[in-house]
């Protein structure tokens, strides 16, 4: 949680795709909430577990991975290796107390500027209403 | 101790106008490690630059920060900045305060928070950056070209002309394309074939050119500079080294089929060229429809006799050239870069239920017309209705049908339906005298040399009547076309009795594009046009080095912006060739040899078979990377459970950096 | 009215009946044929105690809740009694259709129960006679095949438009009835304004209108080889019917087309007479032509 | 049921000692308090009366095959156990021409008791599907064919709860965790030279034995055994502070079942499922 309370939420963006898409809903002036920071890997293949969990160990509201849609990763198959790490990562973390919700994988392509923001803004959205991290 | 530079940049009002620049610029001298900061209004510039090299020798900073616009624009420019300053170009890191920030955020204050904590990343991720040393690699001087349209033709003669090995990879029997469908081209009016075929024939001669038609890409793999590409070629059955092309064949083949290339107008025979002019001017048999193929085939389950055996093509060849034998075979061939110009097919208007759906005949498509109009078409030229071979006099033209309609989803402009239509009303005209050409349209769009001229001609001097209004409904009565429109220039609705019906079909990218596009792992949009790498500073590159994309299969364009676009390819191709040897980029994986445990889940995931497998000296059987192959994805790094393999650029410490001053701060 | 007992044992088909008022008025041919014809499938159709008049095109005209609380107060009553809902009146089904599509909205609704003073639940399934009648699940014991008739179905423009609202198989060239009459023997002749507008409600203002409108349907109907005009809805069947002498004096159309609806057709294949369907009603009269098919 | 099994595992062990095909025979024998098994291992045919079987055998001896690299070894495997034979065949953690497998069918361990027997069966053994080795070169026992559907109660009952009582309750076995990594040495799946938990750069973990640094261990070293874990359960018998390590084990072990219908330790060149993947797969995220 940032000072005035708002999530603070952890982007990953694929090089290729993503990252390209949010530089899209930059240049054509997209707007959405300032509360998503944004790292730029090679592939959502590259994201490790372990840095998403770290990020929730760390506190963090919540984690956005963004790749290519399957079938147009630059590297073939990075997204399909991603889509399964994330899969079972993600009802782990739900099975230990981190709401599914907190953590959300997007495929979006570098020409869809528009929904990444959207995403991004939805997403802020509804980590806004769900509230800050409870625990006993 | 590291003395990291950071400099934060205004972009003019771009970043300046949202993010309060000098206090990122306070609060990254406050930064671990930060040894100088400082802010320019365009970093990018002369000026900027300078500003960054004098700063690196004053101050002696041994890694750069440049907090401006996205990576994706200037990491490159920057790298040779501070290469030029005696640094390792690979201690930089860009922080996105435009694209990322200043562009999609108006409230400053959280701005310049967002800004502030990107620039805290990329300090703490560049405080992790070591050199590192691109490598020379060789690199094959030859180049594919996919798809033998009119771009595809240019830049092989381009690059061939440039002395370079080009291999012209066309999907049907013919090169041509499109183009080759054309009766005459605006706005000169000049005969199609007249200004192709030569370059068709070109093409077929030229020595640094093999033509391989009737074939396809199937696979690509390796990288810029050594691509490997497996390439499809149909089987012909016929021995294309032997055959003279004399057509004995296919004018003595009983078999009659619908013709593709007459876009279902005419006929062809089973064994055939696609049409007269084709190159390579030899046949390839249609092995749904030959009748001897069906005899082969023909089982005894079937209903119905036997089918004739036939085989007449075979007995009348004075070469002996039928080889019902050939199989499709695929070669694999090697490639310094790739470009590909697969065209564009029209918009099939069948969708549209109040034009009939496709079930009246004489409500055609703009390329039927052509086929029509073109003396070697099915009817040498005279334009007559398909549903009784008359002659139409009330001919009527429906302009933007499968563009500018979000209704089938096609909201853009194809950009030369106009013009063609323009043509289509003058030559008709010309061709009978008696016509009336009535034009719907939206708006006329004529933006080239010499178009708006054209278009005016059209109606000036051909008494083409345009109409400003959309057709709600086409019906057959009897033998005309009732077309109900509108007027709305005059606010009145409009009836016409037409005796033919012209749809201006717009252009749409060419069958499964996206197929292709994720073979050569290129983007596409969501109507599988390709995606450039800039649209306006890099239009026929791609993200991916050494692919490079031209014509219509980029989007909708005109004759002449397509050979422009094929000559632009066939430059950035041989600029690429021109070099002896490529630097590739040295973000790859490492391995570290004493926390291997020898598990390879690392050669399981890379999708490249960049890992190989090494004896240590005290006989453990670990991973290497086999740097010329890893492409930098970091599939591996992740799937290594002990953390022996890292990523150059992504490594996991310089990641974990960047999580950790984010989320403790 | 034809009684039908209500008992309250809910066949197979049960449906709640929704007239409309040209049922009860110029239309009652399209209600007698519609009752007669669901009584010989085993169709049980329960007439809505207390339905109101849809609104019609002069309601949505003037104001927009208006046009939505009206046939409210219809599902609401339909609500209540849970059966699905047949509507044999293109406009009443038509605004029965954009009203359910409306209320999707949130706020929409809860105006529209603001007006009507009661709160509308998941409202049940509305289906036209048409659509209703032409399952093919239901067999038809036709005694009396319409051998030989060529039909030129028409649907107006209520019944196919909008789409996505009155679930037409194709706004512009629907089948629907087509396969109907196929099956009672008929045949269907192929032509190109089936969803071309009849002149509707302008024909008081504007007659004029409603005339070339409505003769250019009826002249292509009879150069495609109509022997006549299946329709099912009341407004068509008044536009195409009443004004054909009119037509002949202004347009020097040659013969008469008689215009009949879909179910008194359904109900000569099914054995009634043209006298129990009413055939007899219309201002062109169809009775010689079917005759001359041997149909009547 | 002891005695017959113990007696057939004597003699294949002298005879394998004798002819010299293996170098050591990994078994059980009695403890020190004259009750509870403990592993054994045998180089000389004539120590072979060392070793027994009984239902106190509970630990996994395939994990001491990572320390007998290159040398021909024969070990005593349950039908759990003999799972993780091949989890580390196909990570090539040991070899195959290497390993002689005594498969002993097994009805169940009980709990772990000092000096007097217990007869409380162990909780793996009540949802246990695979009382039979799947690998064996020498069988004991009579295979048992049919088993019983898998059913994950536990993990059922635990995802009922709200998240805020989820998270409370992994906290609270977090608080617990003294960090001794018993249950890494005691997992067959755990061979790393340096474990994750222990690196200082990248410092993953760190080493502060504190909640969040525990819980982040605890749930890497779930997620890294995920579609490996062979549900032996030696990490929670072991676990000196009694932390359910089978409730990740088996949410992991259902989810791996469902979304890749994936069984570890079934067979040695199926590939694990985070390391293979189907492209048209719908694994219900990102649609």
């Amino acid at each position: 949680m940032s000072e005035d309370n708002s999530p603070l939420v952890i982007g990953f963006l694929c090089n290729w795709c993503s990252y390209a898409g949010a530089d899209m809903a930059g240049t054509s002036r997209q707007a959405y909430p300032p509360n998503i920071r944004i790292m730029r890997v090679p592939c959502s293949g590259r994201v490790d577990p372990l840095l998403i969990v770290k990020c929730f160990e760390e506190g963090a509201d919540a984690v956005l991975v963004a790749g290519c849609h399957p079938g147009d990763c630059h590297y073939t198959e990075g997204n399909y290796h991603g889509r399964r790490r994330f899969a079972l990562l993600r009802d782990l973390l739900d099975f230990m107390g981190i709401e599914k919700e907190r953590f959300r994988i997007e495929w979006i392509s570098a020409s869809e500027g528009k929904r990444f923001a959207k995403v991004v803004s939805e997403f802020t959205d509804e980590m806004t209403k769900l509230g800050p991290r409870k625990v006993g | 101790m590291s003395r990291i530079g950071v400099f934060v940049c205004h972009c003019g009002t771009n970043i300046g106008g949202i993010v309060n620049v000098p206090e990122v610029v306070e609060a990254a001298k406050a930064m671990p490690l930060v040894a100088y900061a400082d802010e320019n209004k365009y970093t990018c510039s002369e000026v900027g630059q300078g500003s960054i090299r004098d700063a690196i020798r004053e101050q002696k900073l041994d890694r750069v920060v440049v907090a401006a616009c996205s990576p994706r624009m200037h990491e490159n420019t920057f790298r040779k900045t501070v290469a030029t300053a005696g640094l390792n170009p690979y201690l930089l890191e860009i922080a996105n305060l435009r694209e990322h920030c200043s562009w999609v955020h108006s409230d400053s204050k959280k701005a310049t928070a967002k800004a502030i904590d990107h620039v805290r990343m990329a300090v703490a991720k560049v405080a992790r950056h070591e050199s590192l040393f691109p490598k020379q690699v060789g690199l094959t001087k030859r180049a594919l070209v996919i798809g033998g349209g009119i771009t595809g033709i240019q830049a092989a003669l381009d690059i061939a002309s440039a002395g370079h090995e080009v291999v012209l990879v066309e999907k049907e029997p013919s090169v041509g394309g499109r183009m080759s469908q054309l009766d005459k081209t605006f706005p000169t009016l000049d005969c199609s074939a007249c200004i192709l075929t030569p370059k068709m024939v070109d093409v077929a001669q030229h020595p640094n050119i093999t033509l391989l038609s009737y074939s396809e890409v199937k696979e690509v793999r390796g990288f810029v500079g050594n691509f490997e590409v497996d390439i499809l070629k149909k089987a012909k059955m016929v021995d294309h080294k032997t055959c003279t092309g004399c057509g004995t064949c296919w004018q003595k083949c009983p078999e009659k089929v619908t013709s593709e290339f007459d876009l279902g107008l005419g006929q062809r025979t089973a064994i055939y060229i696609p049409f007269a002019q084709a190159v390579p001017n030899k046949p390839v048999i249609d092995m749904e429809n030959c009748r001897y193929q069906k005899y082969l085939k023909w089982t005894q389950t079937e209903e119905g006799k036997k089918p004739p055996e036939c085989r007449i093509c075979e007995k009348l060849c004075p070469t002996k050239s039928i080889a019902w034998e050939q199989q499709e075979e695929i070669v694999t061939e090697k490639f310094g870069a790739l470009v590909v110009a697969t065209g564009f097919k029209t918009f099939d208007h069948s969708v549209y239920g109040e034009y009939g759906a496709g079930r009246y005949p004489d409500v055609i498509s703009s390329l039927q017309l052509e086929r029509l109009m073109s003396a070697a078409g099915p009817t040498e030229g005279e334009v007559l209705r398909p549903s009784d071979n008359t002659h139409p006099k009330n001919i009527v033209f429906i302009q933007c049908v499968g563009s500018r309609d979000d209704k089938v989803g096609r909201p853009y402009c194809s950009k030369v339906c106009c013009m063609y239509t323009a043509k289509h009303a003058i030559m008709l005209k010309e061709h009978d005298p008696e016509v009336q050409c009535y034009v719907f349209y939206i708006d006329i769009r004529a933006g080239g040399k010499d178009f708006e001229e054209f278009a005016r001609r059209a109606q000036d001097e051909s008494g083409a009547v345009y109409l400003r209004g959309r057709v709600s409904q086409i019906y057959q009565d009897g033998k005309t076309l009732k077309v109900l429109g509108e007027d709305s220039l005059i606010g009145r609705p409009v009836e016409i009795d037409a005796d033919l019906v012209v749809l201006a079909t717009g252009m749409e990218a060419s069958e499964d594009a996206d197929r292709l596009a994720q073979t050569l792992h290129i983007s596409y949009n969501i109507y599988n046009f390709l995606i450039e790498a800039h649209p306006k500073l890099r239009p026929v590159e791609t993200q991916t080095d050494g692919v490079f994309v031209a014509g219509a299969a980029v989007g909708p364009r005109d004759i002449p912006d397509c050979v422009a676009h094929g000559s632009a390819a066939a430059a950035k191709v041989i600029g690429l060739l021109s070099q002896d040897s490529l630097t590739t980029d040295p973000l790859t994986a490492i391995v570290a040899p004493m926390k291997c445990v020898g598990c390879f889940a690392c050669k399981a995931v890379c999708p490249f078979n960049a890992i190989e497998e090494q004896t240590t000296r005290d006989g453990r059987i670990i991973a290497s990377v086999n740097e010329s192959l890893c492409k930098g994805c970091g599939l591996c790094v992740v799937a290594c459970r002990p953390g022996a393999i890292n990523l150059r650029g992504f490594t996991n410490q310089q990641l974990l950096s960047e999580v950790m001053t984010l989320v403790r701060r | 009215m034809v009684e039908s007992d209500h008992s309250s044992k809910v066949g197979a088909r049960t449906y709640s009946y929704y007239p409309g008022c040209s049922l009860h008025g110029t239309a009652a041919e399209y209600d007698i044929s519609t009752q007669l014809v669901c009584q010989k499938l085993g169709i049980e159709l329960r007439e809505l105690e207390e339905w109101v008049c849809c609104g019609a095109s002069a309601a949505h005209s003037t104001d927009h809740l208006l046009s939505l609380a009206l046939p409210a107060h219809t599902l609401k009553q339909a609500e209540e009694k849970g059966l699905p809902l047949a509507v044999p009146c293109a406009m009443c089904f038509s605004r029965l259709r954009t009203t359910i599509h409306e209320i999707k909205n949130k706020d929409t609704l809860n105006l529209v129960n603001s007006a009507i003073g009661k709160e509308l639940g998941e409202p049940v399934a509305v289906e036209s006679m048409l659509q209703m009648l032409a399952d093919e699940s239901i067999s038809l014991p036709v005694t009396k095949p319409l051998n030989g008739l060529k039909v030129a179905c028409y649907y107006g423009c209520l019944l196919a438009r909008p789409p996505e609202v009155v679930g037409i198989d194709d706004a512009e060239n629907p089948q629907t009835m087509e396969r109907l009459l196929v099956r009672l023997g008929a045949e269907a002749i192929d032509w190109g304004l089936k969803t071309t507008c009849c002149g509707a409600g302008v024909a008081f203002p504007r007659l004029d209108i409603v005339l070339k409108l409505s003769h250019r349907l009826l002249s292509l109907a009879q150069k495609s080889g109509a022997d006549c005009v299946a329709v099912a809805c009341p407004m068509c069947h008044a536009n195409l019917d009443m004004y054909q002498k009119d037509m002949i004096a202004k347009f020097g159309q040659k013969t008469k087309l008689p215009v009949i609806y879909f179910t008194q057709l359904m109900g000569l294949a099914l054995g009634f007479s043209p006298k129990e369907l009413l055939l007899d009603k219309h201002l062109t009269d169809p009775l010689p032509m079917l005759r001359e098919k041997e149909l009547a | 049921m002891g005695e017959d099994f113990t007696q057939q595992i004597r003699d294949k062990a002298k005879e394998l000692l004798e002819n010299g095909a293996v170098e050591c025979v990994i078994g059980y024998e009695t403890g020190s308090d004259g009750v509870s098994a403990r592993p054994a291992f045998i180089y000389d045919a004539a120590e072979v009366d060392r070793l027994a079987f009984d239902n106190t055998c509970t630990h996994n001896l395939v994990k001491y095959l990572l320390d007998k690299k290159g040398k021909s070894t024969a070990v005593v495997v349950k039908g759990c156990d003999s799972r993780a034979l091949n989890l580390l065949l196909s990570e090539r953690q040991i070899q195959r021409d290497k390993v002689y497998v005594i498969g002993v069918v097994c009805p169940g361990v009980v709990e772990w008791g000092w000096n007097k027997r217990s007869e409380q069966l162990q909780k793996r053994c009540n949802w246990c599907r695979q009382h039979t080795p799947v690998v064996s070169d020498f069988a004991v026992g009579e295979p048992i064919t049919e088993e019983p559907p898998a059913e994950f109660a536990d993990v059922a009952e635990m995802a009922t709860k709200t998240a805020e009582d989820r998270a409370t309750f992994w906290r609270d076995q977090a608080e617990r965790c003294i960090r001794c990594y018993a249950c890494r040495q005691a997992c067959p799946g755990c061979y790393c030279i340096d474990c994750f938990v222990e690196l200082l750069d990248p410092e993953w973990v760190g080493i502060r034995i504190a909640p969040d640094e525990n819980w982040m261990w605890n749930t890497i070293r779930a997620y890294h055994l995920g579609g490996r874990c062979i549900s032996c359960n030696e990490c929670e018998r072991v676990c000196p502070v009694n932390i359910p390590l089978s409730l990740l084990n088996r949410k992991l072990e259902q989810e791996v079942l469902d979304l890749f219908d994936y069984k570890a330790g079934m067979s040695e060149d199926a590939p694990a499922p985070l390391i293979t993947f189907k492209k048209d797969e719908n694994l219900g995220i990102a649609e």
